[in-house]
């Protein structure tokens, strides 16, 4: 499914659908499949060389863009999925468990979950977590923590879910507990912001030794079209707000606020599921081999450093 | 966060003529004598209306007379996004509001004595652009919190804001981990800190340091929330009950340790901060 | 309120008030009032000197006998409440916070509240807790423990509650997390039985240093009445069950279970507040300041051995 | 605590004649080969309904054959309060039990090997009082516990339980505690503790070293739970619904890491432990 500025792409796509549907081609049909796509690649090269920031938004927010399970299922040989909280309940909206990599080494992987289909999103919340998910998270770190287990928290939240029985229930204790438990786990944290960076929400497990992002990933203390509707007064001012926000990989880096931005396949990481998981699974490896030699005094310590120097006045 | 709409609707301004001797209640309309009002910290004993307190009147009414040194007065807002919207730039409305207020950012931190004990007092400002949570604020409350260890000094905070500032984007949203990593030092340190949530503590400042307080203490019928009630509202499609948020309703679901009236708060924090013997 | 085995003292009371309803009593009057007193006294002595288990049992849960905040009232000078679990909700079935004794000792108070009349036991739901008391309670001791402060934990409950939804938020989960912590929680901590010790809704906050117990306070594995209705298949033998269950302050003195009986007044606590609260006062005080020297590692570890020897076959 | 009645309506016991080639599943009465039926450990893959082990058969089907020394073997169960109830003295209920069960105490421990790792492993028997914990139970897990943190192994605890044994009175309810401790110490240590939760786990065990561990491995459809249903029932007046307090609801609300068929408990054991760096 192609995105609204992806039109012309999508034009030559149906041609190229149209022609490889002739049973044996000709030649001539042949040579121009090839040409189109050719150009097909050059347009996508072109549109993904140059993506404003709103474009960017979409492409995080793809429904075929690899979710936290596509993950686990494209970065590990084993999941062992820990359900609850031992409080509450067991939210979908964030999921975790034993993973052991493709190098084989053992982490706790825990993330937010969204869903492929309205049947998956209902039961995931779209990806929106209650205090139960964080509480969970929280739990699992401190279970990686004790058996001496990095810990990968995968980000992708629209933010954490604004219902009453979240509110109720203590959303942002929830938040808050966790962030300042992350700040002294005993263990390497690395976090990867892989779709969307949904403010309160996604910092509520984003607290780590190193944060990475994909490409087109987006991380933002509000949405662009919150942002638009309240400092614009126009929510559909949301591609300004998503200018003025700095939301992409780029930004970020530059704001010192992101240590790597993972390069997507040509067109998103949508268009190509095993180059992207070939992509982060490299770099996974070398950030905890980097990491795991490394005493937990000495990871707090830098931790507490890395935050500290974001907003200082440079 | 969706909190400046806010502004209007919370924070009715003061019906008062200034030769007037008399004060209306914004919210139940008594009419109260202006000396018994201002004894009452601009209180309301009828409705238990709390207005809002600039961050100078709060350190006045909480620390001993002449007790306090500010830290890091001159620590002012910066403008990392360079961050322009429909309203102008930040740089400006922040320098305009800076000038209007006295302020430099949404927080002053100091030093003080309250009733004789030494403490590093955080007060958050509201005109300071809703007491948003920008670079600046969490920085002084790291900076804060850290002089607490160097000096060993319980540390309390009043908490009052609209939430995480948008101007500064992601940078206002780190402050949120920032200040939750100095907390974590102080519970290292074994040192008391003790968060007061006055009207409003919302957004970033709900989910970061106002929530993780050894005590928390509110103030009576504040608005104490995460998520912006109007986009609750839309999300579940049904009106939230008229308590929802406020202070009363975090006591009844376990968030809040007490709910103390403004003039009762100075006493409170002295009495609770003598049971600290680490 | 007199008990039904304090019936022959109820007569003599009965004539004691019409005797002292006479407006001025002539020498004759005045003589049999004192004869009487000395009759109500000697019965009260005799009943009370061979109480029988069951008749312990009545005596604990009398309604008049002091409670949490009777004790609280008594024994400190200031007490600041505070409430909540930081996670669901304010249970009123166990509460506590700071408190300053008489002896000027600074402490964190906390036990079960039970009620003195149909409404306040509805709001503390008779002192049986629900996780969320357990919770708060934990949350206190912990910060008690940061504080350097002593731990008081009053018992006075029939019960965990048995509802569903305590069941559904972990009422296990609650009480054995806390007997855990409690067991290392690293700050003097003194448990005192006053009334009914309900089997495990008393043990998730009956882990300490010293376990000290009133006099006709009672402490068991399950009610007398359920352990009839099972094992004798009749709830009216609850009499035999009390016997059987030994669950009297002399039985678990000598089964090593309980550090110290606290003599009552003559005729239970109910019959004298401010005698019960002396005794319990002075007693505290010592047994704080024997405690309040003790390193943290020390205290853990005779605790750890404290409970290790009960049940080892002697 | 009001778990004995329940064994009568919960554990039918199953319909076989010795000879016979067929079981008659207790639950959905489905006809099941015996081969098959032991093949699944005595679980029906039609209806999940899994019948009780024994402690040995438990064993058997966890450790590695041969590789079982089991520790505190002679620990016996003790009669501290000279219990004696209608039904005679609890001196020689246990006696009779002890000699028709060859079991000495309601748990077995013992370090064995689970596809070749050195575990220690302890195991409840619902045969002796119906798995009740009492003293010489707790002081058997306490000791184990040790062992594991004197070898540096992991503790792996099956849990099939009443609840607390009413006979011992208060030293019952003090396993609970005790026990605690003991995870208490193995948590220091950072030893992997894992509670396994078969039905039923109730009462003074759920409540206590059952519910405390670093993951929870349900037995699909096991009984889980602290207050007796019919005591709930009559408290709120009301009837359960069918699946309350199953390993199935648990799951459902926080409680329960996972549910796994019998037969996979082995692997998946084996696959958590290797999770263990510490
Ligand atoms: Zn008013
Ligand atoms: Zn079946």
């Amino acid at each position: 499914m192609n995105l609204d500025f992806e039109t012309p792409v999508t034009e030559i796509e149906t041609q190229l659908l149209e022609l490889k549907a002739v049973a044996d081609p000709d030649a001539a049909t042949r040579a121009t499949i090839a040409e189109l796509e050719k150009q097909r690649e050059a347009k996508l090269k072109a549109l993904y060389a140059s993506l404003t920031p709103w474009q960017t938004v979409q492409v995080a927010r793809h429904p075929e863009r690899p979710m936290l399970r596509d993950f686990i299922a494209g970065l590990t040989v084993e999941f062992v999925e820990l359900h609850g909280d031992r409080l509450f309940g067991d939210d979908q909206g964030i999921i975790g468990g034993l993973a052991t990599l493709k190098n084989q080494q053992r982490v706790m992987i825990l993330g937010h979950q969204k869903g492929k289909n309205i049947e998956e999103n209902l039961r995931c919340n779209f990806g929106m977590a209650r205090p139960e998910g964080y509480r969970k998270a929280l739990r699992l770190m401190k279970l990686a923590e004790k058996y001496g287990l990095p810990v990968l928290s995968f980000i992708d939240t629209p933010g954490a879910f604004p219902g009453a029985d979240a509110e109720e229930r203590g959303q942002a204790e929830a938040i808050a507990r966790n962030m300042m438990e992350m700040a002294v786990l005993k263990t390497p944290v690395v976090v990867l912001i892989t779709g969307e960076g949904g403010s309160g929400g996604a910092i509520g497990i984003g607290v780590g030794d190193v944060i990475l992002m994909l490409q087109y990933a987006v991380y933002s203390v509000i949405s662009p079209e919150g942002c638009a509707s309240i400092l614009w007064r126009d929510g559909s001012k949301a591609p300004e707000a998503a200018n003025a926000l700095k939301i992409t990989a780029p930004s970020l880096k530059q704001l010192k606020i992101i240590d790597g931005i993972i390069p997507e396949p040509l067109g998103g990481a949508h268009r190509d599921y095993p180059a992207i998981m070939q992509t982060v699974g490299n770099l996974l490896g070398k950030t905890l081999k980097s990491l795991v030699g490394v005493s937990a005094g000495k990871l707090v310590s830098r931790r507490y450093n890395k935050f500290a120097a974001m907003g200082r006045a440079s | 966060m969706g909190w400046f709409s806010h502004k209007k609707k919370q924070a009715p301004t003061l019906e008062v003529a200034k030769e007037e001797v008399w004060v209306v209640c914004p919210s139940c309309k008594a009419h109260v004598y202006r000396e018994e009002w201002e004894k009452n910290l601009k209180t309301c004993d009828r409705c238990s209306f709390h207005e809002r307190l600039t961050s100078a009147e709060r350190v006045a009414m909480l620390l001993d007379p002449k007790s306090y040194t500010e830290l890091n007065p001159r620590l002012t807002f910066s403008d990392p996004l360079k961050f322009v919207d429909a309203k102008g730039s930040y740089a400006e409305k922040a320098a305009e509001t800076s000038t209007k207020t006295g302020l430099k950012e949404s927080i002053i931190t100091g030093i003080g004595r309250l009733r004789g004990r030494k403490i590093v007092l955080a007060v958050m400002d509201f005109r300071f652009m809703g007491g948003s949570l920008a670079g600046g604020t969490g920085e002084k409350i790291r900076l804060a919190a850290e002089a607490a260890i160097r000096h060993r000094y319980p540390f309390v905070i009043v908490a009052a804001s609209g939430g995480a500032r948008m101007h500064e984007g992601i940078i206002s949203l780190m402050q949120m981990p920032k200040t939750c990593a100095a907390i974590a030092r102080l519970r290292e340190a074994r040192l008391p800190y003790i968060s007061i949530m006055t009207d409003p503590t919302t957004g970033g400042v709900s989910a970061s340091f106002a929530m993780v307080g050894d005590i928390h203490i509110a103030e009576p019928r504040a608005l104490i929330g995460f998520a912006g009630r109007r986009v609750i509202e839309e999300t579940i499609k049904q009106k939230l009950p008229e308590d929802f948020q406020t202070a009363e309703y975090l006591l009844a679901h376990g968030f809040v340790d007490m709910i103390v009236p403004r003039p009762g708060l100075r006493d409170t924090l002295h009495q609770i901060l003598a049971y600290r013997r680490t």
